[in-house]
């Protein structure tokens, strides 16, 4: 097993991870967490592919890390702002009760 | 050579007025109404100092500026002036503090009614000096807005359907206007006035532009008609010529006087200025061909105009009829340039006082309009608005100082010797009569109706039994006399000695008159 | 002979180096590094804590410590042993591992920030790539254990406390790294070792140091103000105003965790004076090209020490600002101004060299300081507030 | 495949794994902050300094403690969540289940055919900027127009809609 | 060159600087006005004296009588306008006539005046009034004329309107102002096309003037398209202006109107000195009136000469016949001037500068003399101006019966003691010995017969019988009434004036006797002054030339005309107010019609000004409905294709969509089903999704 598959591998964890916790758990904010997880894993993806990828001067895989961290973290503003908002309307945070598209 | 910019400068320094105004806010109004006059002082002064360093006897273009801009278009920035630019230069910062003092008491957003001012005064610099198509265009353009918004958000009960057809009526002669100038431009690759000019008087522009756009049912006679037409639908419809008038009377009365001091004073001189520095150097052939009907249009223009005047009981109304009059008179003027001389020495020194005519006219106008303006919106101050002629009587009793000045203007736009208005008026008939006659010699009616609603304005506001009304109302105080000392000393200055305008201007006018083309 | 004396705790490191095997040396050389640093600056809390007490004491006409020892020095040495044998009690209701976590944590985040300061010439733990990055990374961190201690200890004042503090912290934090960026900008790096060695030359007598630019002044005051709010340091002591709050987060925490809290506090309170240094008044570096002679580390702790005096003296003078001042204070001033200080830090790369410069950046500066002062106190200083709750 | 990788990918994973499972929100969290900090370790071990430091910059400094807020904010760091019903839970782990399957399917099928680069590549601050400023400068202001976006969406999501009725 | 000449500016300056100064005074500074006015006066009068003196000095050394001096104005094209003065016979007799007149009547106007509130405007309009007016006589070129003549109507419009609180009297201003100017657009004209013509609007310059002979010459050879030469018509469209200003028939409406102003106005401006600008504009021009095609024959009248003597002699008989039945006093004399202005344009047609300047110079004494008089009497009748409240005014105001007396005689031409006799005479002489036809002649007789008659019927009326003023309360028509009411202290017993007034007749009186032994044929000194000629005494004139028939014949008709007057009305003392006319009984149609001044102003109202009103009814028509309208049309039609578009959007493209759209809605509200909220849901299916679209992408790479 390359070290490359190991950090793969361990990506893949991470997402499924991620991905149950966004699945299984109830609280809107658990959901997100689960989805910034899985952000995680695809970054941790592009640092193993940049480090031991074909082409590592050009730091593609660098910027593309960089770059989906400063996204993730505008969307976990965004998102936990939304929660609150949302919180603010109906006082809950579970996911089952705010199924509603009527404000 | 790299010389002081200082076109570009005068240009800037209202613009920037007006972002310092904007950036300032509406808290201190009067904070702001002094700033705004500062930067239009300041103008004020740059343009004299300009007016004292021009050479008056230098051919040409003076304080060139030369960048390029868009290469590809064939589009400089190229600013310079001579006589006549100076000259409206100096109109417009006359008239723009004219303009302010007469708005003084404007209370709904101070800072932009100011700023809009001052972009405005900027436009017009930029009109009066740019020497491209291009950019001479979008500031042609660009004072449309200012001024549509100045008439829209302060003036009257009408003033929303006003500002609309002021704006679409220029626009749709720019849209012709523009039209003739691209077709130009596609045959010979310039926007240069000079360059285009030049191509004109050697005689090779329309024949370039038949070359180019010609079509087979047109004959070139035709095309190169059409397309002058295009760019004097423009221009007629600025200064304005009747039958494209109408938008004048209810812009002039809709907007807020302290606009239409500046809509009257400078803005209307676009036009004219365009007819000069355009039309004549580029499309004087054709202006010939079609002399006759321009002329009637002149005539008519004078004369239906003092007598619509003359039916109105308004009196902005009046005095927007009394500028399409005004102007008429320097319509008649350059059409009486045009005409073919076959280089008769004599009557080329007719044109040349033709063309000085014009030109001072211009500027009188100017002036005359604008202090009459001024007038108007002192009366509307202290009366809360009214301005019929109805509404009033014997105000002299009460006011008379307002009176006394008030008349002196009304006389200076009647145009009484001693004051602005006569030698310009003088000057255009003189170069006239010999080359159109029949022409001039009715036009002349238009001094008589003329005179006739002045003293129709004096008698029925300012004579007559006094009105319980208007009793208490106040004179002029010791500010608006001083500030009106100025404008009022200006004309008798120039009615006396005419040469201070002359002078600088009359190297130009030769110029002009020269440069047309006659074959 | 400078020289020597200069280097000499890095001299005696290899020459303790010598002595271990090769396989061992990396992990001999780390500790080598990082045990001094780890005896130094509980030293230096410890002095410090003493002159605090009686420098403020003399702000407030009165004494201070004067009972143990002479003129009260081994006062440290006690509260350090009252500390240790105190009971250690934990809250019932406390989340017990967050509750033991929490002073770790801050502990062990403030000493790591120190790996990237250069104590002196050549004296550096780790001289990282991207070392302001990691000063800032690990200070962060400092967030979340006071977070864990304000809510494991399931008491309202502490949990208040915190909170306040994060909102702070966070706040702050935004203008600090702003400062600093300036001088990231000139210096064209963030290794600290690089923007301390770009500083460290002179121009006749006078040295290279960031301060001494228009933006760089404003940088360091910006710094200094964010430093202070982030060491949650009198007048930006919310979080731990006794008369609001008694001890904020660490309310519920006695014995040896209190100390430890507040050794953290000081520790972070000397490492981001220790970052000011570095960045604007030149590290290690001697203000004068001929007093190079002096050891590096002595000057930097010099300066440091002056720091330490200057919060001090901030301390004593200044009162506690209310919460709205404060967040005003740092969204509406604080974070414009050191944006159009980087806006100024730019053009005064880009024009040249001159007088002009000077007077551009400083004008710049000095007009939006004044215009956004004004737009501070144009706000709802003195009225009214109301708070609104997520309810 | 070291023992620091070993020791840092078991960190992490009981770290995420805890964050996803443990019934107290703020322990998730902080669980989850142990996660991070471990897959930044992760990062730095395969020299990536500057990701590794914005990653707890980041998450530890930023995101950890927004959703800390958010938790305090919304009053669910009591543990009351009722668990669902078991078949959905069974479900979304099953479904997870799979997807671990097959990508782990398509690691060991697909990084067979991979030339792998074994010499330890630079990343320098210095050409991190060099090429944020030049190859992804574009990227980079959009990323700024989105952060500037984001900044003030979630200012304004988060103010009360109804302003000073409370 | 003589300092008078070079600084004869100074005379038009002077009084204009004084009026530049009272106008910026205060109102209250009646002094500083009064005193500035007739300060500066008096200097321009002395000015006038010296350069009347340099004149008779030139002319007895033999040297060229003619001076002037040119000035550079302003540039246009390649040459220079110029201005300038010239001092000539012509000019130093008016100038002195101007300001001698005016002096006195400056003077008079202080008493006059004295208690009226806009008394320093009043002054500062005088005294501008005698600088345009001075102006208008020194210049040398056509322009500065032409501006001066233009200020010259403006102060007649401000002095006509000075009381403008009465809507009559500034409707007379107007009046005044814009039937001037309708004579003087032809003029405007006529400069334009002189200066176009011939280059220069210079009189003299030395050979190269408009009106030396080489000009001339030029001009006279030009011909116009209707077949006139162009010195005809330029000499006709600046006789237009004349007509204007001197109110010839048929622009002599204003005239009578402009007696509303005050009384020492209607003496200075409309009856002295600015009508006789027309006369004064005519005689400047003389040579280029009298240019005409066979220049050689001198014995032929030139076509603007025959129109200037037809115009002089219908304006003589129309004005002496409608002053017969006025019954304002001052509406009499007013009359009575356009009447004589007329014979001057006649004697300026038929006889030359000399017989019309002379018949101005004397008519500008007596008829200011009578101006004054009437308004001593005004002034002492409180502000009556009806000749039939009057009466027996002879008694109680004896100096102004007396002067008046006199001013009367001399209007109507006494034989041999009154000026009026001597130049009156001279142009029924000239008109006698017209080549062209006799009719002038008889004309102007018949009008001298008039003259003599009205002004009888008036003295008649005002100072003999017994005074009827004290019935005015029964009467209570205020119709004539003018607004001098107000403005004097209020005792109703008719009273002599204050010195201040009656000083200035006495010295005009003196004037108007004596005036005319300078002219008379026996020694001509007058006319030969003017025509630059030695006059011998030679008393033999009188019987050459028919001239003794002449003067016989029009003694005779004005004997026969004060006779007829006596006989009408002096014969018996008028009764009452309101008995009817003794003439007017003859024959009341006629005498209503010639009340009413022939209906002139009825006429006009219902022609031109009619015109002109409708005119600018149809031009304001024409821009709201067919300029404006063909807009709003054009608009009108781009709005309903607006509309047509908006329809077929709406209800044609538009209701297809809606179709569409709804079957859209309708599967989308089927599977939407698939869309319940539940976020995780959606999570699963991506998941899903993932997992089949990997699972396939290996299978295809297995592959």
């Amino acid at each position: 097993m390359s070290p490359m598959s190991g950090y793969l591998l361990l990506s893949a964890l991470l997402f499924s991870i991620g991905l149950a916790g966004a699945l299984t758990r109830r609280n809107a904010i658990l959901v997100l967490i689960g989805i910034e997880l899985m952000l995680n894993a695809a970054n941790l993806n592009f640092i193993a592919f940049w480090r031991y990828g074909p082409n590592p001067e050009a730091l593609t895989g660098v910027m593309f890390a960089i770059f989906s961290i400063s996204v993730a973290a505008a969307e976990a503003a965004v998102g936990l702002s939304i929660i609150l908002a949302v919180y603010r309307h109906s006082k809950t945070t579970n996911l089952d009760k705010m199924n509603s598209m009527k404000g | 050579m790299i010389t002081f910019p200082w076109i570009t400068t005068l240009t800037m320094v209202p613009v920037v007025g007006a972002i310092v105004l904007l950036a300032l806010g509406g808290r201190n109004k009067v904070l702001v109404r002094w700033i705004a006059l500062a930067f239009s002082l300041v103008a004020l002064i740059l343009t004299l100092v300009l007016w004292h360093k021009f050479n008056t006897v230098a051919d040409g273009f003076q304080f060139q500026e030369l960048h390029t801009w868009i290469p590809s278009l064939n589009a400089e920035y190229r600013v310079g002036i001579d006589g006549l630019g100076l000259l409206m230069l100096l109109l417009t910062s006359i008239v723009v503090p004219i303009g302010m003092l007469a708005s003084w008491q404007i209370q709904q957003r101070v800072p932009l009614y100011f700023s809009l001012v001052l972009l405005l005064q900027s436009c017009l610099f930029g009109t009066f000096t740019a020497l491209n198509f291009f950019h001479w265009f979008i500031f042609w353009e660009l004072s449309l807005i200012p001024a549509f918004f100045l008439i829209k958000l302060w003036g009257g009960s009408k003033s929303a359907k006003a500002a609309m057809q002021f704006l679409i009526y220029t626009m749709v002669g720019s849209i012709a206007m523009l039209m003739s100038f691209l077709a130009i431009y596609l045959a010979t690759k310039t926007f240069d006035f000079t360059e285009l000019a030049h191509l004109a008087q050697s005689g090779q522009l329309m024949p370039a532009v038949v070359g180019k756009l010609g079509w087979h049912l047109f004959t070139p006679e035709h095309t190169a008609m059409v397309i002058f037409l295009g760019a004097f639908l423009g221009f007629a419809v600025k200064v304005p010529l009747i039958p494209f008038h109408t938008w004048l009377p209810s812009a002039y009365s809709e907007a807020p006087t302290g606009t239409t001091i500046l809509l009257t004073g400078a803005m209307s001189k676009m036009g004219l200025y365009g007819f000069l520095r355009i039309l004549l150097p580029l499309f004087g052939v054709q202006m010939q061909q079609v002399l006759t009907p321009l002329l009637w249009l002149a005539v008519a223009t004078v004369i239906l105009s003092a007598y619509a005047a003359l039916a109105q009981t308004d009196l902005k109304r009046i005095f927007a009829y009394s500028s399409i009059n005004h102007l008429g008179y320097c319509m008649l003027g350059i059409f009486a340039v045009v005409k073919f001389t076959g280089g008769d020495t004599a009557l080329t020194a007719q044109k040349f006082a033709a063309m000085n005519g014009v030109f001072l006219q211009m500027f009188n106008h100017g002036l005359t309009a604008a202090t009459m303006f001024w007038f108007v919106a002192m009366l509307e101050k202290r009366t809360g608005g009214l301005r019929g002629l109805n509404d009033f009587g014997g105000l002299r009793k009460v006011v008379p100082v307002f009176t006394g000045l008030m008349g002196i203007v009304l006389f200076s736009s009647l145009g009484l010797p001693g004051l602005n208005g006569f030698i310009g008026e003088f000057l255009i008939f003189k170069g006239a009569l010999p080359l159109v006659t029949w022409a001039t010699a009715l036009s002349a009616i238009g001094l008589l109706i003329t005179a006739i609603f002045i003293l129709g304005i004096l008698q029925r506001v300012f004579y007559g039994p006094l009105g319980e009304k208007w009793v208490h109302l106040p004179d002029l105080t010791i500010g608006e006399r001083l500030t009106l000392v100025p404008a009022i000393g200006l004309m008798f200055a120039l009615g006396l000695y005419p040469q201070l305008i002359l002078g600088v201007v009359n190297h130009t006018a030769i110029q002009m008159a020269l440069n047309l083309r006659n074959f | 002979m400078p020289e020597i004396i200069d280097q000499i705790f890095v001299l005696s490191k290899h020459w303790l180096l010598g002595y271990v095997p090769a396989g061992l040396q990396p992990v001999f050389s780390a500790l080598l590094s990082v045990v001094p640093v780890l005896i130094a600056f509980p030293l230096l809390f410890a002095i410090t804590t003493v002159l605090e007490r009686k420098g403020l004491g003399r702000m407030q006409n009165r004494y201070g410590p004067n009972r143990t020892g002479p003129f009260g020095i081994l006062q440290p040495m006690a509260d350090g042993i009252k500390s240790l044998t105190k009971e250690d009690i934990i809250p019932r209701t406390a989340d017990h591992l967050v509750h033991l976590l929490a002073p770790l944590l801050l502990v062990t985040a403030s000493f790591l920030v120190y790996a990237v300061l250069p104590i002196g010439r050549n004296m550096v733990i780790a001289n990282l790539n991207a070392g302001v990055l990691f000063f800032f990374a690990v200070g962060s961190m400092v967030e979340l254990a006071v977070f864990m201690a304000g809510w494991s200890s399931r008491s309202k004042y502490s949990l208040l406390g915190a909170m306040r503090a994060i909102a702070q912290m966070i706040s702050y934090e935004m203008p600090l790294v702003l400062a600093s960026v300036v001088v990231i900008m000139a210096a064209g790096s963030l290794s600290t070792v690089a923007i301390v060695n770009m500083q460290a030359s002179y121009t006749g007598i006078w040295p290279h140091w960031y301060v001494f630019t228009p933006w760089g002044l404003t940088g360091f005051v910006i710094f200094l103000i964010a430093a202070t709010a982030e060491s949650n340091r009198c007048p930006f002591d919310l979080p731990e105003g006794e008369s609001e709050i008694i001890a904020g987060y660490y309310i519920e925490y006695s014995g040896f965790k209190f100390a430890l809290f507040f050794l953290g506090e000081y520790l972070g309170m000397f490492a981001t004076s220790a970052m000011a240094i570095t960045l604007f008044l030149g590290g290690w570096a001697a203000p004068f090209s001929f007093l190079t002679w002096i050891p590096s580390y002595v000057w930097f702790f010099t300066k440091l020490l002056t720091l330490i005096l200057v919060f001090i003296w901030i301390r004593g003078t200044l009162p506690r600002l209310r919460m709205d001042q404060l967040m005003n204070f740092a969204w509406k001033f604080m974070l414009p101004l050191s944006l159009i200080n980087i806006f100024g830090a730019g053009v005064w790369h880009y024009m040249p060299a001159g007088l002009l410069r000077w007077l551009v950046v400083t004008l710049l500066v000095v007009v939006s300081c004044i215009s956004l002062s004004r737009g501070l106190r144009r706000g709802k200083w003195f009225h009214v507030r109301t708070y609104r709750f997520a309810a | 495949m070291t023992i620091s990788f070993l020791l840092l990918a078991a960190i992490t994973i009981a770290g995420t794994a805890a964050a996803m499972s443990l019934r107290n929100l703020v322990h998730c969290v902080l669980a989850l902050t142990l996660g991070l900090v471990g897959l930044a370790a992760l990062y730095l071990q395969l020299g990536a300094q500057f990701v590794g430091f914005t990653q707890i910059l980041v998450y530890v400094g930023a995101v950890a403690i927004l959703a800390v807020f958010a938790i305090m904010m919304t009053r669910s760091a009591e543990p009351t969540e009722p668990h669902g019903s078991s078949s959905f839970q069974l479900s979304g782990a099953l479904i997870a289940g799979i997807v671990f399957a097959v990508l782990a399917w398509a690691v060991s099928s697909g990084t067979k055919a991979l030339q792998v680069q074994t010499l330890q590549p630079e990343a320098s601050v210095n050409q991190i900027g060099v090429a944020l400023m030049h190859g992804f400068v574009l990227p980079l202001e959009v990323i700024g127009l989105l952060l500037t976006a984001a900044l003030i969406g979630a200012g304004v999501l988060a103010m009360d809609e109804t302003r000073g009725a409370r | 060159m003589n300092w008078i000449v070079q600084n004869l500016w100074l005379v038009p300056a002077l009084p204009i600087l004084a009026a530049g100064i009272s106008a910026l005074a205060k109102r209250k500074s009646r002094v500083l006005a009064a005193s500035l006015a007739i300060g500066s006066m008096a200097i321009s009068f002395l000015l006038s004296l010296w350069a009347f003196a340099h004149v008779l000095w030139l002319r007895n050394h033999g040297e060229a009588s003619l001076q002037i001096f040119d000035f550079r104005w302003f540039q246009f094209g390649n040459q220079w306008l110029s201005l300038g003065w010239v001092l000539n016979p012509l000019t130093a007799v008016m100038l002195v006539m101007v300001t001698f007149v005016g002096l006195l009547i400056f003077i008079y106007s202080v008493g006059y005046m004295a208690h009226d509130e806009n008394f320093t405007r009043f002054f500062c309009f005088l005294a501008l009034f005698a600088g345009a007016m001075l102006g208008v006589v020194i210049a040398n070129s056509l322009l500065l004329l032409f501006m001066c003549w233009e200020i010259v109507g403006l102060t007649s419009y401000l002095l006509i309107g000075f009381w403008y609180s009465n809507p009559k009297a500034a409707a007379a201003g107007k009046k005044a102002f814009i039937v001037t100017r309708i004579g003087d657009i032809p003029f405007f004209l006529g400069m334009v096309w002189l200066y176009g013509q011939s280059g220069t609007l210079l009189f003299y310059n030395g050979g190269a003037g408009c009106l030396e002979p080489s000009a001339i010459n030029y001009l006279v050879a030009q011909t116009t398209t209707i077949g006139i030469c162009a010195a005809t018509g330029i000499a006709l469209l600046i006789f237009c202006g004349a007509v204007g200003k001197s109110g010839q028939f048929p622009l002599h409406v204003w005239l009578p109107d402009a007696m509303e102003g005050p009384t020492p106005v209607s003496a200075l401006i409309h009856a002295a000195t600015m009508v006789a600008a027309g006369v004064f504009l005519v005689a400047r021009v003389y040579p280029l009136m009298s240019a005409h095609a066979g220049i050689a024959s001198v014995l032929t009248t030139s076509t603007a000469l025959q129109a200037v003597t037809w115009v002089g002699s219908i304006t003589a008989l129309f004005g002496a016949l409608i002053a017969v039945a006025q019954y304002d006093i001052k509406r009499i004399l007013a009359y009575s001037t356009v009447s004589q202005l007329g014979y001057m344009m006649m004697g300026l047609g038929v006889g030359g500068v000399s017989v019309g300047m002379f018949h101005l110079i004397t008519h500008a004494f007596f008829k200011s003399l009578l101006f004054l008089g009437a308004g001593s009497v005004i002034h002492g009748c409180s502000g009556e101006q009806d000749i039939r409240r009057m009466g027996g005014l002879g008694r109680l105001m004896p100096v102004t019966f007396a002067t008046y007396a006199v001013g009367m005689l001399a209007l109507c031409g006494f034989p041999l003691l009154f000026s009026g006799f001597w130049s009156k005479d001279e142009i029924l002489h000239a008109a006698h010995t017209w080549n062209i036809s006799q009719a002038p002649f008889y004309m102007g007789a018949f009008a001298a017969l008039l003259t003599a008659f009205y002004m009888s019927r008036q003295v008649f009326y005002v100072f003999g019988g017994k005074s009827r003023l004290a019935e005015e309360t029964a009467d209570l028509s205020h119709s004539l009434a003018s607004p001098d009411t107000t403005n004097h202290h209020g005792s109703s017993a008719p009273h002599e004036s204050p010195a201040v007034m009656t000083i200035p007749l006495m010295i005009l009186s003196v004037f108007a006797l004596l005036l005319g032994f300078l002219g008379t044929p026996a020694w001509p000194w007058f006319q030969s002054f003017l025509e630059d000629t030695q006059a011998p005494l030679d008393f033999s004139a009188f019987s050459t030339g028919g001239m003794l028939p002449v003067m016989l014949s029009s003694s005779v008709i004005v004997l026969l005309g004060l006779t007829i007057g006596w006989w009408f009305y002096g014969r018996k003392p008028i009764e009452s107010v309101d008995a009817p006319d003794n003439v007017g009984r003859l024959s009341p149609s006629i005498f209503s019609a010639l009340g009413n001044a022939l209906y002139f102003d009825a006429i006009y109202g219902a022609t031109f000004v009619k015109l002109n009103t409708q005119l600018s009814k149809i031009s304001d028509w024409l821009d709201r409905w067919v300029w404006n309208g063909a807009v709003q049309t054009v608009t009108q039609i781009v709005f309903g294709f607006a509309y047509l578009d908006n329809f077929l959007d709406t209800h044609v493209v538009n209701s297809g969509f809606d179709g569409g759209c709804q079957g859209v809605s309708r599967s989308g509200q089927i599977l939407s089903l698939l869309q319940a909220g539940r976020i995780q849901r959606y999570l699963k299916i991506v998941a899903g999704a993932l997992i089949v679209f990997t699972i396939l992408l290996l299978w295809k790479a297995k592959i």
